[in-house]
């Protein structure tokens, strides 16, 4: 094939609704600035630029440009007839999805680089290192988020994770610091070789790593023979198993979340609110990708297969929740305590998409769809809302961890002992926060939570077994009470120590700012729902 | 002798996976478990290759193996910085002596 | 003042009155009461002009305002007033108005306090007046966290105890309530109007011909009943009561009895009973049999306790016994409701009820806090000969705990009595045991009495302190007074706004249950 | 002009409301004025006095507008009555169309009278509504007034009584007037004697209080507003006993009165409730609104003529509507069924048990006499107790014969055993105090044997000299410096003899002595012969209750015996304490003045008998004619004796019963006079024999230890099983479910200790627990982390492996 060939192909794309090389290019802009603004970092260094001007700007401006970049593409989706299109030849998918999750991270990335300016982590020398591992990692989340095949989730899963097991050790002189990246890295690489194993397998059997493929692909396998006894549906379960074991990594779902505690405790708090938000939505976009366009359109096999993975996920969900809310009762540290959250929340939030799979196998009933209109749309708008409103609350919560601990050096909870008599700015924010994270309206974590209940409570109607995780959800948000409790009771109520080390905040400090617009954030989305709502039923709808 | 099967390979490919999970949860060395890794991820390579040569799956899984191979070393590369720190830090590359962390 | 804007005024009045507290200084104290004062007072007069402009002669929701709030889930922020909720929202800006005013003795973190207490305000308008089940539920939940600080604050030694008990009793209540909210959402074409809900539960809705199922309805009354009964509180949910009671600040306590607990028998009355006509008559005997006990229950355990407060709590245990009772005197025999006349009775009883204990327990824990700000502690067997050191006082609380006491012209007397006469036509039995609670108050209030106030002197410790109450106390003590007397002598004052509403709703659920019972008849329902 | 009945009513409530007015001064006058000046007394009187002068000139309109028909010959009268009742038609019609000597001078005034009166024909009662106080759709509950002869006779005798006991007491009360008054019978922990400041006004304010509740019952025109100043009287009761509040035993005695009221209004509330449940109102008369007429509960219950409407089977009771007819309710006719009537009755009469100290309820009086004296002459003699009686006899049309056979009953035994209690007492108040109990008997025994006319004449008579007496002993106790205990008393007739021998008049008038032959006598004579006649009739024709006359027999002597006995140890003989004898002296005229009135009126306000002014001004607004014998349908088979015109039952028995009455009075007497002032016999002889009877009866029969085993104590022991189940029981069930869940759950280690107290402790120790125990987990060994992954990979497999369906 000629050079001309090739420039025709680049600027015009030979395969029906694939876009060109040249527009996947444009598409990819996000991306493409935030790699390019990595590299800028490197050469400032190079060249010492970064003396005159710190690092951290680049970071910024390249966070913001990307997420600028994103808004205008969701503005185009938005009002031209721009129709979702597979990019980069079908490994990677552009529609509202993948474009509410760019948006999302990119968003995060530029608070969380604030935050880390605020905070003073990393030191000058460090700083380019860290951003780029920071831009590194979100734009792998990002591929994550908008991933069509196989190959591009593996890719963007290691992506991602690689520059967090950098990030978290990335405190290079303490031993806890290192110890956490040590193991973080090689769970992570055992994880990750699991799922590797198990794609190998899925493509083989169903010869094509293509998400687009797979339901028919599947339907073609097993249209004629299902059940277990046949060793191309167990080798599939097998292989789907361990693709999930991945996830479950990313998710820190039980039993695989072992790293989870162990890596926040030692990475920096900053970290562990990036790893806790980013990772783990685009672990929740990945998945919910993939689930979707595994259900297909949810006839014959593929109904068993989504019915029986959504209440497997939604066993899942129970034991995580559960376990996550019992084990972060008896914690002393508030990372710890705030990583076994974040596993209690990712239950949460995987039982929305266990109700999206239950709902999705009835898709073809008919009767059912008749009164239950769009459900599935419905729970992943709870997801997504949920997500976004996580964002804000457990950020701010490491956010204050971190501004507390520049101060007294501690991470135990013990030593917050009445700081709203010092700070109250911080108590109160916290106390946002928390309660947010029980679900306690008006606060937008509630709502979140409520939209997923409803789902839970609608995909009962298919199967009884929802009910158990609605129960479980139920009871786990007033067991949760607990510990977020001690937190906003010890810091309001207790009286503060003779000898505790004093902490001082102006409320007019930057810091203090930036936690009262995190905070007021969550309060925000408590009490204005619709917007965001409504632009994450309608990211949802491009998945159906 | 006939011609080699798919199964073969992909026996291969399941022994070697199994060797590297055993590895990884047994070696009390460092390397050693980061080798346990290599040893997984390639036996996964071996499937794709293996499969690509078998079944409809085509090139994609060629392609797929060298991308894993790319990637495995760049993560072999930040596991290896990790373990230097790990061993600056305890003076030695016990994964057990990383006890620390936990509760 | 355009009828719209005048709840909203009434709903968000305090919590944006709370905003400029943050600019004041931490020192200037006074000022932020007087502040927070004429936040109260400034909303009263707001509730006080609703009354004015309701028009009792109609029976349905007045000054409706409708807004969609969140559209996907066709959640709408929708506020109404009728004769059930009018005058509890009076009731709630009087009493908050009294507790800011007796709020003088908080001195810790006066700003923190006067921010939760004005939110917490917000919240209960927020819960008598939104006509949205999802806002409800939200206003509901709002009033939990600034409940919860205050308590848990301002409280006594126990207070974080307390505190936490306090919040997981409601949340697990509330649970129960989100989870039959969903219920009915998904049952009803996504709707959480409560009027449509209750139009759908009587079969009037234009929009869809069939009503909830049995089961449904069982199931999600007996969800709404516990999320209520907590509040209420009805026996086997009240332990949290004494313990928030006696660990919460005076005013606190006198906003605990006097709004927070009316809120469980609104919600009863305003959402589990339209909205589930046949689960409510389902559970009406047993309803009402726990309201008898509640009573009794109450009586007895008030009787047995030597701490002043923990004594006034438990006897309202037992005033919110007749609460119930009053609701739920539903008498069904085939299908028809006998003697609605007589339900109706209970039902104008028991908000009647709910109206007076608003007023005499709230007196009833002023008058407690009253002493306890002097000498400091509630031990009953430590007081005696009060009323020798302060007669003034003595003389007020006298009157207060007759009110409680149930005394013909005093308001505790209407609410009880015909809410006990209402009781026979459902059932005889229930009837006289609830009669016999008329000898167990008298019993433990006229005991309590003795012991506090009559007696030659005081012999606990502090004597020095009992001086006689300031002005501020009096004021508020003869404003408790004065609304009693006036409500027990003038009670259709009180009735005359209720009665529409109330005829209305018994009318409504009386037929809605007739059309359910012949559908089951017929077996359309599952 | 206006109505009678707005004329009436006007007169009535101002009488009833200025006390009110009053009170509100009164208790604020130490707000106005300073509290040493007697101010507060005279308004006090002031609004009772005119208080009288209206309720006076009330009855006074009332008669001359009825020609004072009521006070004609009764069989005419009678006769009268039924036929014009029958059309609901006036009595004082029948004062026109009577030719009798009596009122011929007013016959031809009376002629147009009734002329001009024919078309719109008055009412035995007026009524008429205040306000609403609520109305559920159908049913109505007001404040209405009821006015007939008897409301204004009790009017004018309450009112009379009342402003002699105010100003008696503006001398009893007088030591108040000081700041510094000492209490000598309240010791203090450090020993001293306790002392306040006087509560000159407060006495007065609570009077006044009392006046009001007390009218209020009186004027109430239906049962439910009965209740409410029913229990209002009780509150004042239970102000005036406990007023003197540093006492203890005053504290408790109030208590005590006030709970036991309530365990009679607890029955009463039942019997309310029957009664609203089944006749939807509280009226007591009908009530015309617009058009048509709303029938009260008499009118349901009796009809016109006064019947009991009951069907054959007996089991149920027609309903009557204003016009006479049965009432009936969409086709159906409206019914109650008998045993409910008898049941309703029954409740309501518990009621009047309590409050006027009926057995078993009878304890709390004699208690209350904690009270200064002039509130137990005014509340605990004259009145409030009274009240009861008053209850049963407005409430005669609804007793059916089972109901009066109860209150018949009830009577009997309570007479007898609080005249024997009296025997024995010494302190000389609760002498009174018994014998007010045993005399309310008799009333309740009269309306028991359908003497309704003699229960009501008792009562005001009663009244009379009871009030009287009380004023007496409490003058003796002023005199005395509050002494009270009679056996340090003696020979006081010397000192003060106004009070001696108008004490004498109301012993003699208690004791209802007469002029042998002739019958002349003092006021209770006539009445308690009434009473005695009727109950003799009603066991002649029912002889399975002799009982009920024997009893009232035996009493009328031992009433004399101990009243005697009273004044015999009081005033007669010796000084037994000289130095009592010595202090004592008559007292100021403030306080002899209404000794005297009220002497004259105890000796002759039931003067006639039963033919005078008073009994036939009660009698005539008797509401169901007792003409004839009644007999009874329902379980209890008796018969009521008819009372009116010469051949009635009572009629033919009226001398003999009076006889006997009249001998063992004087028995009685004689005796008293042979033991204490010949001393030919020695009481403490007797005494001695029968110390087992003596002690019996100095423990009041044993009620109080027996009220405290069987209801004060289980009342606390109960109270207490209560909290210790809030405590015990209920969050142990919590505690214990969640222990459940825990066992459930593996890990089990190191729960138990850590039981605190309620469900949340526990369920955070749980969750703590837990939770810690899931750190087992997390043991940080990074081998083990990664053979985790290969474990849940297979074990997750399995899972699958064996859910998924073949």
């Amino acid at each position: 094939m000629d050079f001309e060939a090739l420039f025709k192909q680049f600027l015009s794309g030979d395969v029906a609704q694939q876009a060109s090389i040249l527009r996947s290019l444009t598409i990819f802009l996000p991306e493409l600035v935030l790699s390019s603004s990595i590299v800028l970092m490197l050469v400032a260094r190079l060249v010492s630029l970064d003396r005159i001007i710190p690092t951290h700007w680049f970071a910024l401006l390249g966070g913001m440009t990307s997420f600028v970049i994103v808004l205008f593409q969701f503005w185009e989706f938005g009002n031209s007839q721009t129709v979702p299109v597979e990019v980069f030849t079908g490994l990677a998918i552009h529609d509202e999805f993948s474009i509410f999750f760019r948006g999302f991270l990119t968003f995060f990335l530029v608070f969380v680089i604030a935050l880390t300016v605020l905070t003073g982590i990393p030191d000058d020398e460090d700083a380019p290192d860290f951003y780029s591992l920071l831009c590194g990692a979100v734009v792998g989340m990002m591929l994550m988020s908008s991933a069509n095949h196989l190959l591009m989730l593996f890719i963007g899963i290691e992506m991602a994770s690689v520059p967090s097991y950098a990030m978290t050790g990335f405190l290079k002189g303490k031993r806890r610091s290192s110890e956490a990246a040590l193991k973080f890295v090689v769970y992570g690489a055992g994880a990750a070789g699991v799922m590797l194993f198990g794609i190998s397998l899925l493509t083989g059997i169903l010869g094509t790593a293509q998400f687009s493929e797979l339901a028919p692909r599947f339907q073609a396998v097993f249209a004629n023979h299902a059940g277990m006894q046949d060793p191309a549906t167990r080798c599939v379960a097998l292989a789907l198993l361990m693709i999930a074991v991945g996830f479950a990594f990313k998710l820190s779902l039980v039993p695989f979340h072992f790293w989870c505690p162990d890596a926040f405790h030692g990475a920096p708090a900053e970290v562990g609110g990036f790893l806790s938000v980013g990772s783990k939505a685009a672990a929740f976009a990945l998945l919910v990708r993939l689930t979707t366009s595994l259900a297909g359109d949810g006839s014959g096999a593929l109904s068993q297969l989504s019915l029986s993975s959504g209440l497997g996920l939604g066993l899942i969900a129970i034991i995580t929740t559960t376990f996550g809310n019992l084990a972060a009762y008896s914690q002393r540290n508030i990372k710890r305590m705030l990583a076994y959250s974040t596993i209690a929340h990712a239950g949460y939030m995987l039982m929305a998409v266990s109700a999206l799979l239950v709902l999705q196998s009835v898709q073809t009933d008919l009767v059912f769809q008749g009164n239950h209109q769009e459900n599935g749309p419905r729970a992943m708008e709870g997801l997504l809302y949920y997500l976004c409103v996580y964002l804000f609350m457990n950020l701010g919560a490491f956010a204050i961890v971190a501004l507390i601990r520049n101060q007294t050096y501690s991470e135990e909870i013990d030593d917050y002992k009445g700081l709203a008599q010092q700070v109250p700015v911080l108590a109160i924010c916290m106390a946002i926060c928390m309660f947010s994270l029980v679900g306690i309206p008006p606060l937008g974590g509630f709502y979140g939570k409520a939209f997923i209940f409803a789902s839970v409570y609608e995909a009962t109607n298919v199967h009884w077994f929802m009910w158990l995780v609605l129960a479980a959800g139920g009871l786990n948000t007033v067991i949760s009470l607990f510990y977020y409790l001690r937190v906003a009771k010890t810091m309001c109520m207790d009286s503060r120590p003779a000898d505790a080390v004093p902490v001082t905040l102006a409320a007019s400090s930057s810091p203090a700012m930036y936690v009262m617009l995190v905070s007021g954030m969550v309060v925000f989305l408590g009490i204005i729902i619709d917007p965001l709502s409504k632009v994450a039923l309608h990211a949802a709808h491009a998945l159906f | 002798m006939g011609e080699v099967g798919l199964n073969a390979y992909l026996m291969v490919g399941a022994v070697l996976f199994v060797c590297g999970v055993v590895c990884m949860a047994t070696k009390r060395n460092g390397i050693g478990v980061l080798m346990g890794v290599e040893l997984v991820l390639n036996g996964a390579n071996v499937n794709f290759v293996a499969f690509s040569r078998y079944t409809s799956l085509g090139l994609d899984g060629q392609t797929v193996a060298l991308f894993v191979i790319v990637l495995a070393a760049a993560e072999a590369a930040v596991a290896l910085a990790i373990a230097l720190n790990f061993y600056n830090n305890h003076l030695t590359i016990d994964v057990d002596r990383g006890n620390e962390l936990q509760g | 003042m355009s009828p719209e804007t005048l709840l909203t005024c009434i709903v968000f009045l305090p919590a944006v009155w709370a905003i400029p507290l943050v600019l004041f200084d931490a020192k200037a104290k006074e000022a932020m009461r007087y502040w927070g004062v004429l936040g109260t007072a400034l909303t009263f007069a707001l509730t006080l002009q609703l009354l004015m402009q309701f028009d009792s002669s109609k029976s349905g929701m007045q000054f409706k305002f409708d807004t969609p709030w969140i559209a996907n889930w066709n959640v709408f922020f929708s506020l109404g007033v009728d004769g059930i909720s009018l005058p509890l929202v009076v009731l709630t800006g009087f009493v908050c108005l009294l507790s800011m005013l007796a709020s003088w003795s908080i001195d810790k973190n006066v700003k923190g306090y006067l921010i939760l207490f004005l939110i917490l305000e917000t919240g209960m308008m927020g819960v008598f007046l939104s006509l949205d089940f999802f806002l409800f539920y939200v206003f509901w939940e709002v009033m939990l966290l600034p409940m919860y600080f205050l308590i848990g604050i301002w409280g006594g030694p126990r207070r974080e105890y307390a505190a936490i008990k306090f919040f997981l009793y409601t949340l697990a209540g509330s649970v129960l309530m989100l989870i039959a909210m969903l219920m009915f959402y998904f049952n009803s074409d996504r709707s959480f109007d409560l009027l449509e809900l209750a139009k759908i539960a009587s079969g009037t809705s234009a929009g869809r011909s069939h009503v909830y199922g049995m089961s449904m309805q069982v199931a999600a009354f007996i969800m709404l009943f516990i999320g209520f009964a907590i509040k209420l509180p009805s026996f086997p949910f009240h332990t949290w009561l004494p313990d928030a009671h006696v660990e919460a600040p005076t005013p606190i306590s006198m906003i605990l009895a006097g709004v927070l607990l009316k809120m469980g028998g609104y919600g009863i009355i305003r959402i589990a009973f339209p909205l589930c006509p046949y689960g409510a008559q389902y559970a009406a005997y047993f309803l009402a049999a726990l309201g008898v006990f509640s009573i009794i229950y109450g009586a007895f355990a008030a009787m047995a306790q030597t701490d002043f407060k923990r004594l006034v709590a438990y006897s309202s245990v037992s005033h919110m016994g007749y609460v119930l009772l009053g609701i739920a005197v539903w008498k069904i025999v085939d299908g028809k409701t006998v003697g609605r006349e007589y339900w109706e009775m209970g039902l104008n009883a028991a908000m009647f009820q709910m109206i007076a204990h608003g007023i005499s327990s709230t007196g009833m824990f002023f008058m407690v806090g009253v002493l306890y700000d002097r000498v400091h502690h509630r031990d009953i067997n430590k007081f005696g000969g009060i009323a020798q050191v302060m007669p003034h006082y003595a003389a007020l609380a006298a009157v207060i705990f007759f009110a409680g006491l149930g005394l013909p012209g005093l308001c505790g007397f209407v609410g009880e009595v015909f809410s006990v006469l209402a009781c026979w036509n459902f059932s005889p039995l229930l009837a006289i045991v609830a009669a016999s609670g008329v000898i167990l108050t008298a019993g433990y209030i006229l005991w309590t009495m003795q012991r506090v106030y009559l007696g030659p002197e005081y012999k606990g410790p502090h004597p020095e302190a009992l001086v006689e109450m300031n002005s501020r106390e009096l004021a508020i003590g003869y404003t408790l007074v004065a609304t009693a007397i006036l409500f027990g002598v003038l009670p259709h004052l009180l009735f005359d706004p209720m009665h529409g509403s109330i005829q209305a709703l018994t009318q409504s659920l009386a037929s809605s249950y007739e059309t359910l019972y012949g559908a089951i008849h017929t077996s359309q329902l599952p | 002009m206006p109505e009678t009945g707005d004329i009436l009513m006007f007169l009535l409530t101002v009488a009833w409301l200025l006390p009110l007015a009053g009170f509100v001064v009164e208790i604020y006058w130490l707000c106005f004025s300073h509290r040493l000046n007697k101010g507060a007394a005279y308004c006090a009187v002031a609004c009772i006095g005119i208080g009288f002068l209206c309720s006076l000139s009330a009855l006074l309109y009332w008669g001359n507008d009825t020609h004072w028909a009521a006070l004609s010959e009764p069989d005419h009268h009678g006769h009268a009555a039924s036929h014009d009742t029958g059309h609901g038609d006036a009595a004082h019609g029948a004062g026109g169309h009577d030719h009798d000597a009596h009122a011929g001078d007013a016959d031809q005034h009376s002629h147009d009278q009734a002329s001009e009166h024919a078309d719109a024909p008055a009412k035995k009662y007026y009524s008429g509504t205040y306000y609403e106080l609520a109305r559920f759709g159908g049913l109505r509950v007001s404040l209405d007034w009821y006015i007939d002869s008897l409301t204004l006779v009790m009017f004018t005798m309450v009112t009379f009584i009342a402003t002699c006991i105010h100003i008696f007491a503006i001398g009893y009360m007088h030591d108040e007037l000081t700041e510094e008054y000492e209490d000598h019978e309240v010791h203090l922990h450090n020993g001293g004697h306790f002392s306040r400041p006087g509560r000159f006004h407060r006495f007065f304010a609570y009077l006044s209080l009392f006046s009001f509740s007390m009218l209020g019952i009186v004027l109430s025109g239906n049962i439910f507003q009965v209740f409410i100043f029913w229990e209002l009287v009780g509150l004042s009761s239970y102000l005036l006993i406990g007023f003197y509040i540093e006492r203890k035993s005053a504290s408790t005695a109030a208590n005590k009165a006030f709970i036991m009221n309530r365990v009679g209004d607890f029955g009463f509330l039942i019997g309310m409730m029957i009664l609203w449940t089944s006749f939807g109102t509280f009226q007591f008369g009908d009530r015309t609104e617009g058009a048509h007429t709303e029938a009260g509960l008499f009118t349901m219950v009796r009809g016109h003529d006064g019947k009991l409407d009951v069907s054959e089977d007996g089991k149920q009771v027609y309903l009557q509507d204003a016009h006479g007819h049965r009432a009936e309710k969409n086709g159906q006719p409206l019914t109650i069924s008998y045993m409910l009537l008898v049941a309703a009755g029954l409740g309501v009469f518990a009621g009047s048990i309590g409050k006027s100290a009926q057995f078993p309820l009878q304890t709390w009086l004699p208690d209350a006499m904690e009270g200064p004296t002039p509130v137990s002459a005014l509340v605990h003699s004259a009145t409030m107790v009274a009240a009861g009686v008053y209850l049963a006899a407005r409430f005669y049309p609804v007793f059916t014969p089972e109901v009066l056979l109860g209150i018949a009953y009830i009577g009997c035994i309570t007479l007898f055993i609080a005249a024997t209690i009296a025997l024995v007492v010494t302190d000389i108040k609760r002498v009174l105090a018994y014998s007010t109990i045993s005399q309310l008997g008799y009333m309740m025994l009269a309306i028991g044997v359908a003497g309704w006319g003699a229960a009501l004449f008792h009562l005001v008579t009663h009244a009379f000299f009871k009030s009287l007496m009380f004023l007496c002993s409490g003058s003796v106790i002023a005199g005395c410096h509050h002494v009270q205990d009679m056996s340090r008393m003696g020979g006081l007739r010397h000192k003060m003899k106004i009070t001696a021998y108008t004490m004498l008049v109301g012993v003699i008038a208690i004791a209802g002595l007469a002029i042998p032959g002739t019958s002349i006598g003092l006021s209770g004579f006539y009445s308690k012969d009434a009473i005695v006649a009727s109950a003799l009739a009603y066991s002649e024709l029912n002889p399975g209750h002799i009982l009920l006359f024997i009893a009232p027999l035996v009493t009328a002597g031992i009433t004399s015996f101990y009243m005697f006995r009273l004044w015999f140890l009081t005033f007669a003989g010796t000084p037994r304490d000289a130095h009592v004898y010595e202090n004592c002296h008559e007292n100021p005229s403030v306080m002899t003045t209404p000794l005297l009135v009220l002497a004259v009126l105890a000796a002759g306000c039931a003067w006639g008998g039963e033919g005078g002014p008073l009994y036939r001004l009660i009698v005539d607004s008797e509401t169901v004619p007792a003409a004839a014998r009644v007999a009874s349908v329902g379980a209890a088979k008796v018969i009521l004796p008819s009372h009116q015109g010469h051949e009635s039952d009572v009629h033919h028995v009226h001398s003999t019963a009076g006889m006997l009455a009249l001998v063992s009075a004087i028995i009685g007497m004689t005796l008293a006079y042979l033991l204490y002032v010949k001393k030919t016999i020695d009481p403490n002889q007797i005494r001695q024999q029968f110390s087992g009877v003596y002690d019996f009866l100095v423990d009041k029969w044993r009620f109080d230890s027996l009220y405290d085993a069987m209801f004060v104590a289980p009342v606390h022991i109960i109270s207490a099983w209560c909290v210790s189940f809030d405590k015990g029981v209920l969050d142990p069930i919590l505690h214990s479910a969640a222990n459940l869940t825990v066992l459930t759950s593996k890990w089990d280690r190191a729960f138990d200790e850590t039981f605190v107290d309620g469900l949340v402790n526990l369920v955070g120790t749980v969750t703590y627990n837990v939770g810690n125990s899931l750190k087992v987990i997390q043991t940080g060994r990074l081998r083990q982390y990664v053979m985790w992954i290969a474990v849940g990979v297979i074990v997750l497999f399995g899972a699958l492996f064996t859910t998924i369906p073949k």
